[in-house]
């Protein structure tokens, strides 16, 4: 392997990722907000901000709480809406020659379904789809936390489009690798995981939810052990791709992911924090494999011995 | 990307000098490329961790309150964990900066300027000031500032001595100028030299009464916003605050279509 | 209300407790590794170190390792056996004048009977029954992931013993809600919750789990978030009393815990930080009562406006 | 609870003096009531993060190097974040540490003692050599000290100055003294002046080859064990290591039956 660059590349079915870095929904915006600080071509991917079928203004403020090593937040999902998205948004995304995820989200099947149809039209990379959303017509229950939703979903969203679809998981389950499996059956080319976990943070003096939503979704450093154990647990039960999520800051947490299986990672709190993160954790990726002989990042990918 | 310029910038400033009392303090880095492109009223945000650490997570922003010959200023109140790590540190050692961020103030086209500030708000008239008057050597910059009490106007003391600001304080307390509020300060001052622009920075009630005060007169109005922020640059969705009109446009951003906004954009 | 001293006391049941601050299993021993620290007998509680039917050495190390903000541990529930437990650590504990809350764990319905029982014939003051331990039965499906079992686990403990019984909830569930309702229905006299979230870190220099066990329990600062929301769900669809634990380790702490439906709660991680973290959190809810003139600690349950 | 006496304290000692360079640090505190009570071999657990950051969490242990006069003195290598914010910390600020903490080295009645110390394992050595002193002020004290490196040795180059006490050093890269292990050193003593206690501080294998070799020669040998604490009280059951004898006796703890165990307990 001499001298030699590492290899970098990993691929989720057919498509083939510069890196397995991409930075994570809701946390990155549509890229360019990060284009003074990241070469963003570099990416494995960027996945947008959701998108749903009708414009969504979020929740009233405030909107996100800082927790000891982690984050609240609730966004509410603000988005432009599908329509809005392909006009303002596609165009400026096609720019990037790096790969584009556009997470989708819905109040029902029938959302999630029009969404896939909307996007397979165009040339984005792939689909993520956010199923931590409550389906109204089920009480109000998360998609994510019914292993036969779960597979209605992506059945759905399979049938509508050609691109690779990957399942965002909600970590708010006694069984996450059963959703996962689900999602496998269903069709999906990969699982991603996790999305934020369900908390909440009072205010004493007001003796009110410091989120106007009352609850949000914990994210950040605090949660990468609850992440990671997942992660693990979900790529032993599926053969397809697994993309980690959760916490993710240093190049050893990369590692770890890599490692427990994940074929790809998502950086999401840490783009907050850091803006040059994700391209500094690419940067840090290779140096790690020069330095440790290593001559493709694939070769860490499910390396655990246990 | 042929001819894209960047307006921020994220670096590490090497801490010019650095002046903490208990409850103030005050920071000076070199950040040559950001002193290039900052705009009055505009904000940076500072990591405010120890190295590798996670707790506090997000960075703070602070208001720009002076940029000259490469070197970018920061005043702030000591309030909690974060600015308490920040009043520790040395001259020489690094600040993590990110920044210009958000929009700021616009100076508008007009003989007189009324900047009005309170508390900490008074953070980014020095850079306005200078701003204003580089632009409009010959209009009257009046800085009317209100503060509690007398030792919380001790930050800005070098603001009495640029020769083109007029400064006049108010404190709740009488223990500096006016025994009131800085929105007396303005009507006596508009009573008695005429109206003119107005750039607000400070509490909420504070800027809400002088926005409407303002629009009572018809003056243009601009006022700067405060709220949690975790990115700072549009990212996130999390600095959204409600404005004059939430539904048509959806909330605004403070990160992004702020700190300064119309005031007329917030309220009616 | 004049100048008089803050009520701290609560009551569970007919268990009067001088005030809400308990010490959460296994992170307090059996109270006299503190003796030294804090004074004992000023605690609301003390909850033992988890004990079993046999002794348990536990697992091999590595059994603990630091996170973000918090810990995961894997000890294994070593234990000396509730024998040897009522014969070494019984007498000592009753020195002390606090409410002393035996922990209790088994592999099988039959354990948790046996150790009501034997545990009903001591003057101990409550039992406390954790049910994240897996059901070797039921494949090793831990019992508070189930509300068939916890609601059997519940009865068996409820017939053998007249004690107060605390039922434990495991947060590794969809609907913890769900399981303090079994809870309640089975004839526990409160929940508390929650125990510790799963997960998991890795050494990627020997590319193996840190944990020798692989898998530990995540706890401290980093999960507060999580257990002041299921605490505040529980609250809402129980009746019994809720006491409170995760990542309690300032008064504010304790504050949004009681506002969001605690009845008192259990300092665990912040303990091995702060050996004093329990008495002073008693003083501090004392003081932050006194500035705020509020009469009675009870004046905060539930107090949390929505 | 009567005649109750505390063994162990926690307080925030003020530091009396604090010297730390790229990769050693030594703190000095008043903490007169540890010192009281503490005995050679026995740790505390110092509070690494900033104040009200929980992040690093756990408390990070470290030897008694010396007690005198109610100061205490410990010496630590800079190896990660706790460290780090350790070596930042200046003279009268307040270290929050617990102690003495363990079981510490039982002065053997010999007249022969050797201290072997690898590494910062050396750390505990100096309290121990006064300790020996003063019990067994006839007997002879000798300390074999090895490193990777002469500049390792640095921080612990005051032994050299301590009357009682006969310094041999030894490095891997022969920069001081014998150019190969410590055990070396033991060995040739040993051989050269007979038999003795051994008391040995250091990484796991230089214990082990150490343990064995008394065994060997039927020497009493007690060895100083490290593992990741939490509680360091015995609380927690985190500090588990495998003794001799695993499943006769279960786990040992390493703060609360140790850090100093009987070699024979660990390896056999
Ligand atoms: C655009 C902008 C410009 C600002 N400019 C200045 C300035 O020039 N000088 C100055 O003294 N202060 C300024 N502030 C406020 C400053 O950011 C906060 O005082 C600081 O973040 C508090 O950090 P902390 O860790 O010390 O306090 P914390 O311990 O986090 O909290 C203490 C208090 O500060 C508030 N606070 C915490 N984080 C933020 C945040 N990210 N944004 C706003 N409030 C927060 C909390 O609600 C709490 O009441 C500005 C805020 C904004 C949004
Ligand atoms: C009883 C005892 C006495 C000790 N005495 C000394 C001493 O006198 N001088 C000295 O320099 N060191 C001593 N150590 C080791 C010292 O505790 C660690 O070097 C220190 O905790 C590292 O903290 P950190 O945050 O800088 O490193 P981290 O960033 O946490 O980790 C850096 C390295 O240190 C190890 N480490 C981290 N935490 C601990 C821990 N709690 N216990 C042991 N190793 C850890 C990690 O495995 C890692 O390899 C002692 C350890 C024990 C158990
Ligand atoms: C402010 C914010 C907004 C988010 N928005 C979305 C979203 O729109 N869709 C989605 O699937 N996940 C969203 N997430 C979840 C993240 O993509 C990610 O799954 C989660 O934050 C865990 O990763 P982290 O700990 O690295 O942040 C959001 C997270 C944050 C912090
Ligand atoms: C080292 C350690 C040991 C524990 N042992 C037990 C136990 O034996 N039984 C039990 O029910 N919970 C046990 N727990 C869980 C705690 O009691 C508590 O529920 C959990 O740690 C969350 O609270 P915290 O974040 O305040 O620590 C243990 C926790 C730790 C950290
Ligand atoms: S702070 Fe992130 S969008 Fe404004
Ligand atoms: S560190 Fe907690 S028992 Fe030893």
């Amino acid at each position: 392997m001499g001298i030699g660059r590492p290899d970098l590349t990993v691929a989720i079915g057919d498509w083939q990722l510069a890196n397995p870095i991409m930075t994570a929904s809701g946390t990155f915006g549509y890229g360019a907000e990060f284009a003074d600080f990241v070469n963003l071509n570099r990416l494995g991917a960027i996945v947008v901000k959701g998108v749903s079928v009708k414009p969504r203004i979020g929740n009233p403020p405030p909107r996100i709480v800082e927790t000891a090593c982690g984050m609240l937040n609730a966004i509410g999902l603000e988005n432009p809406g599908i329509e809005k998205f392909l006009t303002d948004k596609i165009p400026q995304l096609k720019k990037y020659t790096c790969g584009i995820v556009v997470n989708i989200l819905g109040d029902s099947l029938e959302e999630y379904c029009t969404l896939a149809e909307r996007l397979n039209e165009t040339d984005i990379t792939a689909i993520e789809v956010n199923i931590s959303c409550p389906n109204v017509k089920k009480g109000g229950v998360a998609f994510g936390t019914d292993a036969k939703m779960v597979y209605d979903v992506t059945r759905c969203v399979r049938e509508r489009s050609d691109k690779p679809i990957i399942m965002k998981l909600s970590p708010n389950v006694t069984d996450i690798a059963a959703m996962a499996a689900a999602a496998e059956e269903g069709g999906a080319n990969a699982v991603s995981l996790i999305n934020t976990l369900l908390g909440m943070a009072i205010d004493i003096r007001a003796r009110r939810p410091k989120l106007a939503n009352k609850v949000g979704g914990l994210s950040g450093p605090a949660i990468k052990p609850i992440a990671l154990r997942m992660v693990w647990q979900v790529a032993q039960r599926v053969k397809i791709p697994v993309i980690g999520i959760g916490g993710i800051s240093t190049v050893e947490d990369v590692v770890e992911f890599l490692l427990a299986g994940a074929t790809a990672i998502q950086i999401g709190t840490a783009n907050l924090v850091n803006p040059k993160a994700a391209e500094e954790l690419i940067d840090g990726l290779e140096n790690y494999l020069l330095e440790n002989k290593i001559a493709s990042v694939k070769e860490l990918i499910n390396g655990l011995i246990t | 990307m042929t001819n894209y310029k960047k307006t921020k910038h994220q670096l590490k400033g090497e801490i010019k000098n650095i002046s903490c009392g208990d409850e103030y303090c005050r920071i000076t880095i070199e950040a040559p490329a950001m002193c290039q492109v900052a705009e009055p009223g505009q904000f940076v945000m500072v990591r405010a961790a120890e190295e590798k650490s996670n707790d506090p997570l997000f960075r703070r922003p602070f208001s720009i309150h002076q940029v000259a010959d490469g070197l970018l200023t920061i005043i702030f109140k000591i309030v909690g964990r974060g600015t308490r790590n920040l009043a520790k540190m040395k001259t020489a050692e690094l600040l993590d900066v990110i920044g210009p961020l958000g929009k700021g103030f616009h100076v508008a086209n007009m003989q007189r300027h009324y900047l009005v500030g309170g508390g900490m708000g008074i953070a980014p008239m020095h850079f306005l000031a200078e701003s204003i008057y580089k632009q409009h050597p010959e209009s009257e910059i009046i800085a009317l500032l209100g503060a509690r009490t007398a030792k919380e106007l001790d930050a800005f003391a070098h603001l009495n001595s640029l020769g083109y600001l007029q400064v006049a304080t108010s404190t709740d307390d009488g223990t500096s100028g006016h025994h009131g509020l800085v929105i007396d300060l303005l009507e006596q001052s508009v009573a008695a030299r005429g109206s003119g622009a107005v750039y607000c920075c400070g509490p909420g009630p504070m800027m809400k009464a002088i926005a409407l005060f303002c629009k009572d007169k018809k003056m243009p109005c601009q006022v700067s916003l405060e709220t949690v922020m975790a990115c700072g640059v549009g990212a996130c969705l999390g600095c959204a605050v409600s404005g004059a009109d939430v539904i048509g446009d959806g909330y605004l951003h403070v990160c992004k279509d702020g700190p300064v906004f119309e005031a007329a954009k917030i309220w009616v």
